[in-house]
């Protein structure tokens, strides 16, 4: 299996025919990551490294794994016209609780106290963001805030422990794929039927496109955007099971050293998602992430220097959206 | 069309016009401040007054150029960034040319931070990327290009000369970093008021309506950034004196900015609130701050308490206009 | 949407458990240290203070170390050596292939340490390959990154934990494939052949915290200003500081996180100053805001009281001009030579220590002026040891 | 006047025995503590074509969405089939069979006409959006409609405004809606898309809809209606049959007054003036090959259907979608603009047919609307603009209760429109270009604006006016040029009826897509 394989919800855009399928930004993205892996083994190659070796593979696809799961959550609310900017904080007090349920409880009391959790900050945020009419932006600036001080509050370093049982969704792989990637799979097709399959989906869609027509047309847009921000927390509290279980304890750092919050939103709109909403989708948030990866994996192996990394993936991120923004006028 | 919007009654609308949508941060502003007061009576004797005013003044300026973009319909993530690269940068040009002239390092500083400005606004404007990646990325890009460059970490120190605009005070009691911040506030209020700022808020409200009307859009935006990357330079020169060499000089500050600027009424998207209720709204920041380390809050719980503030004074704002806004379909981008 | 995660969480279970037919797991069992806390949210005593390692530590202070005294990154102290015949390299050290995870260069202590690591690597021929992957900071990638080493085929791994507890399961997978030798931050394992680091926490913090206790009068005020919660290092020092504090006669007034910014430090201490009317002594966990703090003092027009920082050119130079009384203790850079050089024996069969302990001298009143280097940066740790490598002092920003 | 709470009940008003379909009884509402609504009612028979005019702020479009569940009001009832309701959602309204076709479209621009006409009550099978039905379905209602050029997988986004007002049209069919209320449904359209629109209404109310259809175009009004109810002020005024009344009666009644005449009389003297803008074969993808001479002094009416090329000759003129070729010449200067900057410059000015999105920065001031070309390009005027701007807004008889510091957004779209208008005069154009000058005025704004124009002509601009109302561009125009399919089909002198019009727009042309 190549790393496509991780993306079912590239089939999204084949059922439904559209004339504008070439506008389409998954298709885009994937094209983009292809171009990043063909190069990435060409500069790999030439420099004397073995990009598809089985090591280097896995490394990419668990990569892909953390953030994909916060990026397929961001996109859904992008894609509602709102935001989440409180995700790197809720992945770390996931990562805890999770530790720490599961330390003194079962692996699935613990998978369910922070699902649980997820509902509860998701909720909060809609909550905020549509009650009290609190731009998505700095309410979720709000909760992150809340969350870190709770967070460093009660918690002075990692705590709890994961059960070996639990730990092999973190490293067991078939061949060169790693299980955790099923688990992105299945989030991902969850979201993309989601958005793409059902009526709620249509009306993130709506809402994000244009939140005053669609009221017009009787959506309920703030049961939706709360919706969204619930189904995004699910998915960070994925990625913090998913974390946890590879921690093999809780980190009150987990989310923030790796800068989950605007990693996740570069990432959506790498893949093509428009911040103001209503257009692009999950599949294409998924190429995204992976072209994030391969890239990290490629300064990897050429051990570029970490401050450089940041110059190239800034260019990268600024150069992609260009370019997008260059296919939409022409198609427009 | 028929008019869709509800007429509204004069005096209201006389109140919020000249208050903007700012009146939330005001109110919230003298709670700060007289709780403050009761905090700490000292609070209000000129030295300490002064040097609270000096230790806002860097997210005052930041705010200002900040209010600049938002109001033009975009975002400026990467002040902070520049803030950092600011300080680092010059304690890097104090390590090559030990003896330089403050003034000419200041300068340079103020340069780049509106050569950045500058890229930031070209890129959105002309390529078409959404500010907010064109200033993600920029902020990647000036923290990882800045410790490329010096290694890690700044091999100069910052002389007194070029510190004493952010540490030391005229005439023995008026910090310099006052004056900037009043020369720059001034200098904000009165740059809202020529045709330069009255079409920048026009564009921020319809990019259309405007660029019809004979606004130089692009241009217009792109100075906005320009002026937000110098209000970051001198945040800069500011922070450094300030506080001397520190690798981490600007971190969040972008973040504070934005809120700051949102706290005094400014929508995200564009088109409304005033410079002067953005500054207030810095301070109002600032204030808090200050008084959650008087009230000794348990370090950790600062941040708890700040975003549970920052929301309910935003939510207390954002429900003061709820009709009108929900009415006006804002390009917020938030549903209401 | 809850039901399909959970239903498709089972599905991921369901597929592990019949299809781990390769996994990098560990074996079993990270270690129990994690769990040491039975209910997790530990207060900084049960979690971070653990009285026989504190014990350990402040006896370790007065031990004379084994070894050349002018090669402290040599030195050991109490060691119990350890054989490595297994891990002898076939065909002598030539070629030799190191490999370096590094938790990040996210400070300049690490940036120092980094090139204090680069230089020494210099000094042995042997070495033909050194690679460095660095994990900016982040668990996840540290994990990705040691599984990648591992499949390098290096001849020793050194690793800089960014964590202890999360790190401990990838760090014994690598075991079992190539000798790991772990440095500055431990693991909860002790499957590496020699974890190497300076004495530690609590000897960090109680020699500062003593140095107050005898320079600060009875009732006297002490602002302790830490960087950051929940990094181990950190915690360790302030909870051995504790103890000295509640020891004493001395009153601790303020427990504040600065972040490591200047900037907030002054406000902090400004503030302090305001609300306690003075302030008798300054303890820190980390030297990186010392100076601004000195400088608050003088911006408020008080004089600096006794205060505690680190070996850093900025604050030794500020305790030289301004003579305060101060001290410095350290967390050495020079520690990140030694792994190299254990790398190095280990490959040749030597004995190296099961722990290898390094000494952690503490600036003083009298050893300042040789610690204080003119034209070195001022962010530069002068306890690097590093004046005798390739490259000093221009590599390290000196001139 | 008196407000009467219940329409009278008398058998040669309401025609069809039937009992009501839909009653509105005293019907009251408040905004921010100003009364819009005072006790209003209002009955609608099924079958019958009810029309409701008003000036704009007689509460009209309040009425509808009250009954559309967008506004909950203060007090009064709504009957469906004898049975209450009280919405507080626009859903409910929907489920209770009531559709609204709102002139603010309702579409998703990147959403297809199957999503759009099923937003908010897609059909599922197995819980999944049923694309199928919703799509077959979509074509069913487009092919009712005599509508087959649309394929319901279009983007909405490549429809023209004529074909998006039938999207909305068969969003509202596709719930089974008994009462179908239609805000100023032509107001976007040109005249034979009117009556294609007209003729779709009839057969509507035949199948034993109520229709309740809003207007400012009086004479559609009596065309299609078989009622007619008149609010002012937000009261209700009265009820008539429409074949028991006539149009002064209905503007007496709207406006409390008599509107004599309609067109201010013609410019008869100064027919000669010399010609401000000289245009020669210009093209670009839209028009091919306009020659046009605008003379000071002088109303130039263009006629055209949607997508005939007026709007893309008026912004050509304006740099806004400049000419690729063709000679220009302005106020003698040779000049082609390649941005509405240098025909600003040049003295051009175009007050554009959405006025919302592109005439106005609706959250700014008057004053600042008002001074915003002079500011965006500063002239000799820019010092004397904003001293005379009392003057200015007096000149284009501006009312707004907050004065110069009022929002935009507050103002009807009379008064919004006469900003625009102050906005350009600011600059002292030597042409003037309206798109639509009146569309969405209320019959008392038009007058003024239609009086203004004529007296800018008369002090020698040159004036340019486009208009899908007929009447308006005869009444206004001192010649009238015919667009079709990007050319001039022809001009015609003052006066020209409405039939030499359609002759010469219908002509060859082809219905493109739309131009604005």
């Amino acid at each position: 299996m190549t790393p496509t394989a991780l993306a079912p919800p590239v089939r999204a855009t084949e059922p439904v025919r559209r004339r504008s399928k070439l506008t389409d930004p998954a298709v885009g993205v994937w094209l983009a990551a292809a171009v990043v892996i063909v190069l990435g083994w060409l500069i790999v190659t030439i420099d004397g490294g073995s990009f598809f070796a089985r090591a280097n593979l896995t490394t990419i696809l668990s990569n892909c794994v953390a953030l994909g799961l916060v990026a397929v959550g961001q996109s859904a609310v992008i894609l509602t016209g709102s935001l989440d900017l409180s995700v790197a904080y809720l992945i770390s007090l996931g990562t805890l609780v999770a530790a720490e349920t599961m330390q003194d409880g079962s692996v699935i009391t613990g998978i369910l106290a922070v699902l649980a959790l997820s509902v509860a900050v998701g909720l909060a945020n809609g909550l905020i963001v549509t009650g009290l009419k609190v731009n998505a932006f700095i309410a979720t600036l709000g909760t992150a805030f809340i969350l870190r001080g709770y967070i460093e509050d009660n918690y002075t370093g990692p705590a709890g422990q994961v059960p070996a049982s639990f730990r092999h969704l973190g490293y067991d792989r078939i061949g060169p794929i790693p299980v955790s990637i099923f688990l992105l799979a299945a989030v991902a097709a969850a979201a993309w039927f989601l958005t793409k399959r059902t009526r709620l989906g249509h009306h993130m869609y709506a809402t994000g496109g244009d939140e005053h027509a669609a009221r017009l047309s009787g959506v309920r847009t703030r049961r939706t955007v709360i919706i969204a921000h619930i189904i995004c927390s699910l998915c960070v509290g994925a990625a913090a099971l998913f974390l946890a279980s590879r921690l093999g304890a809780g980190a009150p750092w987990a989310g923030t050293e790796a800068r989950y919050d605007l990693e996740s939103i570069a990432a959506v709109v790498l893949g093509g998602t428009a911040l103001a909403g209503g257009r692009g989708g999950v599949a294409g948030t998924l190429g995204g992430v992976l072209i994030l990866a391969v890239l990290d994996s490629v300064f990897n192996q050429l051990s570029v220097d970490p401050f450089f990394k940041n110059v190239v993936r800034g260019v990268v991120i600024i150069a992609a959206v260009a370019l997008y923004a260059r296919r939409g006028r022409r198609s427009a | 069309m028929t008019t869709t919007t509800a007429p509204t009654p004069a005096p209201y609308k006389r109140l919020t016009a000249a208050l903007g949508t700012g009146i939330p941060v005001y109110a919230l502003l003298v709670v700060l401040l007289v709780a403050l007061a009761v905090t700490d009576p000292s609070f209000y004797e000129l030295d300490r007054f002064l040097a609270f005013v000096k230790r806002a003044a860097p997210l005052v300026i930041l705010a200002a150029g900040q209010y600049l973009v938002i109001v033009s319909g975009e975002f400026d993530l990467s002040v902070g960034a520049i803030v950092t690269a600011g300080v680092v940068v010059a304690a890097e040009l104090y390590g090559s040319f030990a003896d330089a002239h403050w003034l000419v390092i200041s300068l340079a500083l103020v340069l780049g931070g509106a050569i950045v400005g500058l890229a930031n606004g070209l890129i959105t404007t002309a390529l078409r990327v959404p500010s907010f990646i064109t200033t993600l990325g920029m902020m990647l890009i000036l923290e990882g290009a800045v410790f490329y460059w010096t290694g890690g970490s700044p091999k100069g120190v910052l002389p007194e000369d070029f510190r004493a605009l952010g540490r030391n005070s005229a005439f023995g009691w008026l910090p310099w970093a006052v004056l900037v911040c009043l020369a720059v506030g001034a200098f904000a209020v009165w740059l809202m008021r020529r045709d330069f700022g009255r079409t920048l808020i026009a564009t921020g409200d319809s990019e259309r309506t405007a660029a019809l009307s004979g606004v130089r859009v692009h241009r217009v935006r792109v100075l906005a950034f320009v002026l937000s990357g110098v209000a970051a330079a001198l945040a800069a020169i500011l922070v450094g004196g300030f506080s001397g060499v520190s690798a981490q000089a600007g971190r969040g500050l972008e973040f504070e900015a934005i809120t700051a600027v949102v706290l005094g009424g400014v929508v995200l998207g564009g088109g409304r609130g005033s410079v002067i209720a953005a500054m207030a709204g810095a301070f109002s920041l600032q204030a808090l701050f200050t008084l959650l380390n008087l009230q000794g809050v348990s370090g950790a719980l600062e941040s708890t308490v700040q975003g549970v503030i920052v929301i309910a004074a935003v939510g207390l704002g954002a429900a003061n206009w709820s009709r009108i806004r929900r009415r006006s379909h804002s390009s917020g981008g938030t549903p209401s | 949407m809850k039901r399909k995660l959970l239903a498709s969480g089972a599905a991921v279970f369901a597929g592990v458990l019949l299809a781990s037919c390769s996994s990098d797991a560990p074996p079993e069992s990270p270690g129990a240290s994690a769990s040491d806390s039975p209910d997790g949210k530990a207060t900084e005593e049960s979690k971070f203070f653990e009285q026989a390692e504190y014990d350990r530590q402040i006896k370790l202070a007065d031990v004379t170390p084994e070894g050349p005294a002018d090669k402290p990154w040599v030195q050991m102290l109490e060691p119990e050596m350890r054989d490595t015949a297994e891990f002898k390299k076939k065909g002598g050290l030539a070629g030799t292939h190191l490999c370096f995870s590094n938790a990040g260069v996210f400070n300049p202590w690490r940036q120092v340490g980094l090139k204090n690591m680069q230089a020494e690597v210099k000094l042995h021929k042997e070495i033909t390959k050194f690679t460095v992957l660095d994990a900016q900071g982040k668990d996840d990638k540290q994990i990705s990154d040691i599984e990648e080493l591992t499949g390098k085929g290096c001849d020793a791994l050194i690793v800089s934990p960014n964590t202890t507890a999360t790190l401990t399961p990838a760090v014994e997978a690598a075991c079992t494939k190539v000798p790991v030798i772990v440095f500055d931050r431990g693991v909860q394992t002790d499957c590496p052949v020699t974890f190497i680091n300076p004495i530690g926490g609590y000897g960090y913090g109680s020699v500062a915290a003593d140095f107050l206790v005898e320079k600060v009068k009875p009732k006297g005020k002490i602002l302790a200003l830490r960087i950051s919660p929940g990094v181990d290092v950190l915690e360790n020092r302030w909870s051995a500081a504790k103890v000295a504090f509640d020891k004493s006669e001395l009153d601790v007034v303020d427990i504040k996180f600065t972040e490591g910014d200047t900037a907030k430090t002054k406000s902090i201490v400004a503030d302090a100053i305001a609300r306690h009317g003075q302030i008798d002594g300054v303890w820190m966990d980390a030297g990186a805001t010392s100076v601004a703090a000195i400088e608050a003092f003088e911006d408020a027009g008080a004089d600096v009281p006794p205060i505690t920082g680190e070996d850093q050119q900025d604050f030794l130079k500020a305790w030289k001009d301004k003579k305060l009384t101060a001290i410095a203790p350290t967390y050495p850079t020079f520690q990140w030579r030694t792994p190299v050089i254990a790398a190095l024996d280990i490959l040749a069969g030597k004995q190296v220590p099961k722990e290898w302990k390094l000494p952690q001298p503490t600036v003083t009143e009298e050893n300042l002026d040789d610690y204080l280097q003119e034209g070195m940066p001022p962010l530069h740790y002068a306890m690097c040891g590093c004046e005798d490598l390739p490259g000093f002092p221009k590599e390290w920003g000196g001139k | 006047m008196p407000a009467t709470p219940a329409p009278p009940e008398s058998p040669q008003e309401s025609p069809g025995e039937a009992a009501p379909l839909l009653t509105m009884r005293n019907v009251s509402k408040s905004f921010l503590g100003v009364r819009v609504l005072h006790d209003v009612g209002l009955d609608l028979v099924a079958g019958e074509v009810h029309a409701l005019v008003g000036e704009n702020g007689a509460g009209k479009s309040t009425l509808m969405k009250v009954l559309a569940g967008e506004h909950v009001p203060d007090s009064g009832t709504i009957e469906l089939d004898g049975t209450a309701h009280a919405f507080t959602h626009p859903k409910q309204a929907q489920a209770a069979g009531i559709g609204i076709i709102h002139q603010e479209f309702a579409l998703l621009e990147h959403r297809t006409v199957a999503e759009n006409v099923f937003l908010g009550r897609e059909p599922t099978r197995y819980g999944m959006v049923d694309r199928r039905a919703m799509e077959r379905r979509t074509g069913q209602l487009l092919a009712e409609l005599g509508e087959t050029g649309i394929s319901p997988r279009t983007y909405v986004r490549e429809l023209s405004v004529a074909r998006r007002q039938t999207v909305e049209i068969v969003k509202a069919l596709a719930s089974d809606v008994r009462v179908l209320v239609m805000d100023e449904p032509t107001a976007p359209l040109a005249d034979h898309e009117a009556r294609l629109l007209h003729d779709l209404v009839r057969r509507l109310a035949d199948r034993g809809l109520g229709i309740l259809y809003i207007s400012h175009r009086l004479r559609e009004v009596f065309e299609l209606s078989g009622r007619i109810t008149v609010l002012k002020d937000g009261r209700h005024i009265t009820t008539v049959a429409t074949a028991a009344t006539d149009t002064d009666a209905i503007v007496r009644a709207m406006v409390g007054r008599d509107l004599s005449a309609y067109y201010p009389p013609r410019a008869t003297a100064d027919q000669g003036g010399e010609i401000a803008l000289a245009l020669r074969g210009g093209r670009n993808r839209r028009l091919k090959g306009i020659d046009l001479d605008l003379r000071a002094g002088e109303i130039t009416g263009i006629a055209g259907l949607q997508g005939s090329g007026r709007t893309s000759l008026a912004r050509a003129l304006f740099g806004a979608a400049p000419f690729s070729e063709g000679e220009m010449t302005v106020g003698g200067r040779k000049l082609r603009p390649r941005s509405p900057r240098e025909a600003i410059r040049a003295g051009i000015a175009l007050v554009t047919e959405d006025r919302k999105g592109e005439g106005l920065a609706l959250r700014q001031s008057v004053r600042d609307n008002a001074l915003l070309v002079t500011r965006a390009v500063p002239g000799q005027q820019r010092a004397t603009a904003a001293r005379a701007l009392a003057d200015l807004l007096e000149r284009v008889r501006l009312q707004a209760r907050g004065g110069p510091d009022q929002q935009v957004q507050f103002l009807s779209g009379g008064n919004q429109q006469k900003v625009v208008i102050a906005k350009w005069l600011a600059a002292a154009p030597k042409v003037l270009l309206f798109d639509e000058p009146t569309r969405g005025v209320d019959v008392g704004a038009k007058a003024a604006i239609h009086t203004l124009v004529r007296d800018l002509a008369k002090e020698g601009l040159a004036v340019l006016i486009i208009s899908s109302e007929l009447p308006e561009l005869i009444g206004m125009s001192d010649r009238i040029l015919v667009m079709s399919d990007g050319h001039l089909a022809g001009e015609l002198p003052a006066g020209a009826s409405e039939e030499d019009i359609m002759r010469l727009a219908t002509g060859p042309a082809v219905e493109g897509s739309d131009a604005a």
